[in-house]
């Protein structure tokens, strides 16, 4: 699955296949990582309110 | 800090999200997929220095040249030699698996003494020299009383220095009583003893034959020599000759042959007639063979002329007189016809008249030691031993008639008919077997009718088995000595019953002894200088070792080198000899007796009403049914239509289940005046109908777990029956009966 | 006792009732936990599966619930991408349905393959040509899409939601959704298409083989048409079996209704492809190989041609018909009968596609092989089963699973209940249902 | 399709020859290290790398004829060169295809036991171990170093002796890097085969006993053009390396599917 793994070949099978798995896992870790990001910011905004 | 709920719940989801996110997961996925790779329980062979050792197979009596592929001190394959006389480099599935006899759990570890009751499998451990001193003890205390004639032996073979030791240890001790496991052979040897006054095994000229006849013979399923005569079946194929099969069912042989022709069972010799019928009514014999080189002829001619019509022969076998008509014709018009007989694969004689009348054929043809034709090969004579010394114990002992019968004035060629002995041991008719040895041989299995056997041999006090693997007669001896395995021991091997060759191979050790056996050839030795006297001075070796060198003397070297020796062509020698009759002729009538050619059909046991239908064995190559029994990886080929689980199938005619209301698969009695047995039934349009088929090598009773209870031994239903002219087993089959359960 | 975990303004059995529903299908569960381990430790020889049947139970069991486990990405692609609004009351069930599904999938390719420990090899070295790889990575990524679609769920529950991090997690997983929503679907589209190229790509095997466009094989296309088709039908059976259970409405019509009308079209569609499949392949593919229709479909004690005529006709356009009226989607009964018809009918395709083509011999001398599973196999099978349906039992009791319950089932609170609403957090907790 | 590998190892079995002792399938057995169980006779759980199949003309007594076929590994190249049903289909690349030999292989520590290939291959030349292979006490004795005994859980097949080309191979190096010789390298069973009805050998060699045995037309996925040879399954495409000789019309027509109206003949039927 990665391009050090010996069964690998840069052909039109690897990039394609690859490519969408790839740009399908980035999505969702981009994604996940700004909802958390963001629920820490909103979180200790919150709180600060809260404490205030 | 005060740890509440909430900061304890913090630290479990934080902890593990720390470690998921750790390498730890990682590590162990990689390592835990590592230890699947190599599972302590899957074993890893261990490498090492690869060698080759040449010795000959003598786990059946094919006697293959085998090379061994070595790891260091381990065997790890066998393969056909190449350049062997008998195989050239092929190998049948049997002497493929010998590394499995060779390592596997049945072998006998030991020498055993029986503790418990005889079969019951309580055996106690004991010392060679324990075992030795037993056997020499009870055959001191025997030739004390003056009954060495009550002591026997049982051989798988004949041939070769250690069942000659065997023998000749019988023979110095006082008693005829050696015996050899039967087979086709026994008819051969008796057919060219009368027809051609020689004491010899037939050699067959296949390779130069070109139109083969082959009365139920199944060249492919092991009868002759398996692998040579697999061969030689590729050679025909190869050169376009003609191979007729007549037999009831479809065998491999029939089915790879040019034409098979079903016949009524038991009715082969018929047809034989039928055909020297057509040959001599239709001036097809060799005129030149047949005047100048044969005696008698008119006298036979006589009975064939009146008998054996194409119409009434049709009527006996089954055979439409149109088919025996051409089939002679095609027969009388190769040029170098060959006809061939012994059922399925040659372990059972044919009746005595059937194989002459069979032989016959070839007589008419001419093509008796000729190129493409049938020779007598004597067997190469290279065992010089001293003439043995006999006492008057001995010499008295040998005056006994044999138990058998063999040799007596009602059978008078015969000289083994071990079927006869377990009959002559329950009827008591001449006199008690008080000890009983038994090598390279399994009869509680092979005899037919192994109820009787088994009888007989709870009547002999004593029953010694050389076997190394636990089989049925070892489990019910009393004492087991157990020799090497053939692949941890020296041997003279000669050429198998069929070739033309006059050679001798040589079996040697692969590996060393893997555990506390010793070679039969020793035990003899040894038990002969025990009993000391004439018997001990017999033997003048002090070991098997140098009495098989010694016997060999030149030809050791040139065996060591090649792993065979080979003498002078048989062809020449047989022309030299021809015809040792008293005419100097070959004689279509004993002059003796009166014996000829002729079909006497073989009363086979059970009544028609009672059994309407005909059981009859079948050999597998894929099943060993003699001494040695199936190792796993053979049983591994056993098609699922042969055995399911523990269940044999039996083939019948669709027609003949139909009327039985039995469907494929389904479970079924089959009966026979021996007793029944429970099977499943296998359609097959390859079978006549009124024929139930079963086939030899299954329903062991010993051996291991890979084997032992599988299937049904057809031995157990099917019984000897003596024929009147030699005394031999005859029986092809029995009558029989299949019903529903 | 549990009280306080129970999203507030619905009803719910009293907890030793609910402890025993639990236990009871526990049970079934912990049958199905044993066998597994039967198969872990002992390994596959405890199926009845063999060298002809080497995709057996198991397999149709995956394809199975990953098909009708179709309804979370294909509600998720109507209500997100397509902006069908009124499937919100749906689509958190929709996503649960889904995550137990593929769940299941998971864990039965877990104690389907023969080496267990070693199943990441099918990442590590994957072979980007074969259809199972595809499968794989597409499965499990779209798992994860799912374990982020019900996530926002869990993190609604009353306790959880206190968490300021959780709740905010929650509510920026829901503005984004769209996003994952997405992901999945495209995901969806490639795994349940490659389940169908794992039958059609295998040349080898005529029964299953079909031509297709460049590396796809026309199965491709059909297994993601015909789980988006009747994937919502097992959506719609589970919501119906759900009502049924709890005596309660849960979703409300207009969302069911549409959610089976497009399901209709996508059936009719879908069944009208898969006739013209089956035609093309009855009379053009298998004939090339040699073979005639009927020689699929005869010479055995199962598989008649009857198979075919349930599958197309039986379960393929009568519920599609159904479906597609006004009348049929207004008749109870007849909703009844098309979901639960479109549900065999995907189920007995994916039979067909793994044990039919196991089944039916190639060589001419071959023979049909038919196979009975080992009680192991049907626990396992079943496990995924008590599995969702405890899943469900437990998301049902403690999770908004359906926005509108509250406002359908209206329930007099009991004081004490009332009092035991903190009331810092209840406004919040009103919002959620809304954002859902 | 362009004959592109370097060798192609391919087998010839002569079914006029081949008296279906079962000797190849020992052969391979003892060979491979393929383990045995109590009881075999459940074909469809027994490995057996090569299997001899037992082929009936389906004709009522007396016409009935029977014909065995030992079926090894196909060594199929597809399509084009190197699309074996089962190596496309393997999702963990456990299964390859020797560009240099043309032989399909099989790594018994990759496989994870998906049995997709199992599936692909329609001579059911695959075998799953259900099993851990176990032999019986002191057994392992004559297990072969040259071929790892396979873990339960993997797939197997036969390899045409793999081990068997590598160690000629490494020979023919050691002896200045010549070229390998026709019998250099032999398959176990065509070693063993009593009836020499095995031949085996470099397709792509004219010199070879195979090539000139059945003249196969490479240029076109290597069809026989000896008209009493065949292939398996010819029709699907799958392009095997073995190939059948029979002089039987019944038997060669067993070998593939037709439509009745392509050819009047009964089609054969297994354990008729």
């Amino acid at each position: 699955m990665f391009p050090f793994n010996f069964e690998w070949i840069w052909d039109m099978g690897h990039t394609v296949f690859m490519g969408g798995l790839w740009y399908a896992l980035t999505i969702i870790g981009i994604g996940m990582t700004y909802c958390i990001i963001k629920a820490a910011i909103d979180a200790s905004k919150k709180n600060g309110e809260h404490h205030h | 800090m005060k740890i509440g709920r909430r900061e304890f719940l913090s630290f479990v989801i934080g902890g593990a999200a720390g470690t998921a996110l750790s390498p730890l997961p990682w590590k162990l996925m990689d390592d835990s997929s590592i230890w699947t790779q190599m599972w302590p329980w899957t074993p890893v062979p261990e490498n090492g220095e690869a060698s080759y050792v040449n010795s000959v197979c003598t786990l059946c009596p094919g006697r293959c040249g085998i090379t061994v592929r070595k790891i260091d001190d381990r065997a790890v394959k066998i393969e056909g030699m190449k350049k062997y006389p008998v195989n050239d480099g092929g190998l049948c599935l049997l002497g493929l698996s010998g590394l499995q006899l060779l390592y596997g759990p049945t072998r006998i570890k030991g020498p055993l003494k029986r503790s418990g009751k005889r079969g019951q499998g309580d055996w106690e451990r004991i010392s060679w020299k324990e075992a030795i001193s037993e056997i020499v003890e009870k055959l001191g205390e025997l030739r004390e009383k003056g009954r060495p004639q009550s002591v026997g032996a049982i051989s798988g073979s004949d041939r070769g220095t250690v069942p000659r030791l065997l023998e000749r240890l019988l023979t110095a001790y006082g008693s005829p009583n050696f015996f050899r496991m039967a087979s086709v052979r026994d008819s051969y040897e008796l057919t060219l003893d009368i027809m051609q006054g020689v004491q010899a095994l037939p050699g067959f000229d296949f390779e130069n034959a070109d139109f083969i006849l082959s009365f139920g013979s199944d060249i492919l399923e092991g009868w002759g020599s398996p692998v040579q005569m697999m061969r030689v079946n590729s050679a025909w194929k190869s050169a376009g000759v003609k191979v007729i099969q007549i037999e009831p069912r479809l065998s491999n042989t029939a089915a790879k042959s040019d034409k098979w022709i079903p016949i009524n069972p038991g009715t082969e010799a018929a047809l034989a007639m039928g055909l020297a019928h057509v040959i001599i009514k239709e001036l097809l014999y060799d005129n030149g063979f047949i005047s100048a080189d044969t005696s008698r002829f008119d006298d036979w001619k006589q009975l064939v002329i009146d008998e054996y019509s194409p119409d009434s022969v049709a009527a006996v076998t089954g055979i439409d007189a149109g088919t025996i008509v051409v089939l002679a014709r095609r027969f009388a018009n190769a040029s170098k016809p060959m006809a061939i007989c012994g059922r399925g694969d040659g372990t059972h004689p044919v009746s005595l008249t059937e194989c002459m009348a069979v032989h016959a054929l070839n007589a008419l043809t001419g093509n008796i030691n000729k190129k493409g034709g049938i020779f007598a090969v004597s067997d190469p004579d290279y065992i010089h031993w001293p003439e043995i010394e006999m006492d008057s114990t001995a010499a008295v002992g040998m005056q006994h008639d044999r138990l058998d019968g063999a040799g007596s004035r009602k059978y008078p060629h015969s000289r083994y008919l071990l079927n006869r002995l377990p009959e002559s041991i329950l009827s008591k008719a001449l006199y008690p077997l008080e000890a009983l040895f038994i090598a390279d041989a399994n009869p509680l299995y092979t005899l037919t009718d192994t109820q009787d056997t088994g009888k007989a041999f709870e009547k002999i006090p004593l029953v010694v088995s050389f076997s190394s693997f636990m089989d049925e007669t070892a489990r019910h001896a009393d004492l087991i000595l157990p020799n090497h395995v053939y692949l941890e021991r020296y041997e003279d091997v000669p050429m198998p019953f069929g070739m033309l060759q006059q050679a001798v191979g040589l079996a040697r050790p692969v590996v060393e002894p893997q555990l506390d056996t010793r070679h039969v050839g020793d035990v003899i030795i040894e038990t002969a200088k025990g009993l000391g006297g004439s018997v001990a001075t017999s033997f003048p070796w002090k070991t098997y070792y140098l009495c098989l060198k010694e016997t060999l003397g030149e030809k050791w070297q040139a065996m060591v080198v090649n792993g065979f020796w080979s003498g002078s062509k048989s062809i020449d020698q047989a022309l030299k000899t021809s015809f040792d009759t008293a005419s100097g002729k070959f004689e279509f009538v004993d002059p003796n007796t009166g014996l000829k050619p002729q079909f006497k059909p073989v009363q086979i046991k059970g009544d028609e009403r009672q059994f309407p239908l005909l059981l009859m064995p079948y050999d597998s190559i894929r099943l060993a049914h003699g001494y040695i029994g199936d190792p796993p990886f053979m049983v591994k080929t056993v098609e699922d239509i042969v055995l399911k689980h523990n269940d044999v199938f039996v083939e019948v005619n669709p027609k003949t289940a139909r009327a039985a209301g039995l469907n494929d698969g389904q479970r079924a009695l089959l009966g026979t005046p021996l007793g029944t047995a429970k099977v499943r039934v296998r359609l097959f349009e390859g079978i006549m109908p009124g024929i139930v088929a079963l086939p030899r090598g299954l329903g062991h009773t010993a051996y291991d777990d890979y084997l032992a209870g599988k299937g049904i031994n057809v031995n157990t239903l099917i019984g000897p029956v003596e024929d009147p002219d030699s005394g031999m087993n005859a029986a092809w089959g029995i009558r029989a009966k299949l019903s529903k359960i | 006792m549990d009280s306080a975990l129970i999203p507030k303004g619905v009803k719910r059995c009293p907890l030793w009732q609910f402890l025993l529903f639990i236990g009871a299908v526990g049970i079934v569960l912990l049958w199905g936990v044993y066998a597994m381990l039967l198969c872990w430790f002992k390994g596959l020889n405890q199926t009845n599966m063999n060298d002809y049947y080497g995709f057996a139970l198991w397999i149709w069991a995956d394809l199975a619930v990953i098909a009708v486990g179709g309804g979370a990405f294909f509600t998720g692609l109507l209500r997100y991408i397509f902006g069908k609004d009124e499937l919100k009351n749906i689509i958190n069930y929709a996503v649960l349905i889904g995550f137990i599904c593929y769940s299941s999938a998971l864990l039965i390719l877990a104690i389907d393959i023969g080496q267990p420990l070693r199943g990441w090899f099918i990442f590590w070295h994957a072979n980007v040509h074969s259809m199972l790889t595809e499968v794989a990575f597409c499965l499990s990524c779209y798992f994860g899409v799912l374990t982020i679609e019900y996530l926002p769920l869990v993190l609604e529950n009353r306790q959880i939601d206190k968490v300021p991090f959780f709740h905010h997690l929650g509510h920026n997983m829901h503005e984004i959704m769209a996003v994952f929503a997405a992901t999945g679907a495209f995901l969806s589209f490639f795994h349940q298409g490659s389940l169908g190229g794992v039958a059609g790509v295998l040349f080898g095997r005529p029964f299953a083989y079909r031509e297709g466009v460049f590396i796809w094989p026309w199965t491709f296309f059909l297994f993601t048409w015909s789980a988006a088709a009747c994937g919502p039908c097992f959506t719609i059976l589970v919501t119906k079996i759900t009502e049924k259970v709890t005596r309660k409405k849960l979703v409300k019509d207009n969302a069911i209704e549409l959610l089976a009308k497009i399901s209709g079209w996508m059936i009719l569609t879908y069944i009208i492809a898969k006739t013209v499949d089956t035609w093309y392949w009855a009379t053009v593919t298998a004939p090339s190989k040699g073979f005639t229709l009927m020689e699929f479909y005869s010479n055995n004690a199962l598989y008649g041609i009857w198979i075919l005529v349930a599958e197309i006709l039986i379960c393929g356009y009568i519920p599609a018909f159904i479906l597609i009226t006004k009348k049929g989607r207004k008749n109870p009964l007849g909703v009844w009968i098309a979901i639960i018809l479109a549900v065999i009918g995907v189920c007995l395709n994916r039979w067909v596609m793994v044990l039919q083509v196991m089944a039916v011999p190639v060589m001419t001398f071959d023979h049909w092989a038919l196979y009975y599973p080992s009680w192991q196999e049907v626990a396992t099978t079943i496990l995924p089963v008590a599995y969702g349906v405890i899943l469900i039992a437990i998301s049902y009791r403690y999770l908004p699973v359906f926005p509108n319950e509250a406002e359908m089932n209206p329930i007099e609170p009991l004081p004490e209940e009332a009092a035991a609403i903190e009331p810092s957090m209840a406004p919040e907790q009103e919002l959620t249902p809304a954002e859902a | 399709m362009k004959n592109n590998l370097n060798h192609r190892f391919g087998m010839v079995i002569d079914l006029d020859k081949c008296t279906g002792c079962g000797s190849c399938m020992v052969a391979c057995m003892a060979e491979n290290n393929v383990p045995f169980r109590k009881d075999e006779s459940d074909k469809l759980l027994s490995i057996t790398w090569m299997r001899v199949f037992r082929l009936n003309n389906g004709k009522p007594f007396p016409e009935t004829d029977i014909c065995y076929l030992p079926r090894p590994c196909m060594q199929c190249a597809g399509l084009h060169e190197g699309h074996s049903p089962c190596v496309s289909v393997c999702p963990a690349t456990a299964t390859d295809y020797g560009m240099e030999t043309g032989i399909v292989s099989q790594i018994y520590t990759r496989c994870f036991g998906c049995r997709y290939c199992m599936a692909s291959c329609p001579y059911h030349s695959r075998y799953f171990n259900w099993w851990d292979p176990i032999w019986p006490d002191g057994m392992e004795k004559y297990l072969s170093p040259n071929v790892s005994p396979r873990m339960r859980g993997v797939v197997e097949k036969c390899s045409f002796c793999y081990h068997r080309y590598q160690l000629a191979k490494d020979k023919a190096f050691m002896d200045g890097g010549r070229e390998l010789k026709e019998n250099e390298y032999q398959t176990a069973c065509t070693q063993a085969c009593p009836a020499n009805a095995i031949t085996f050998g470099d397709l792509n060699n004219p010199d070879h006993a195979v090539h000139r045995m059945v003249k196969p037309d490479l240029e076109h996925g290597g069809r026989p053009q000896n008209p009493h040879a065949f292939r398996l399954l010819e029709r699907l495409g799958t392009n095997p390396k073995v190939y059948y000789l029979s002089s039987r019309k019944w038997i060669r027509h067993a070998g593939d599917n037709y439509l009745k109206n392509e050819a009047k003949m009964k089609k054969p039927v297994h354990h008729g």
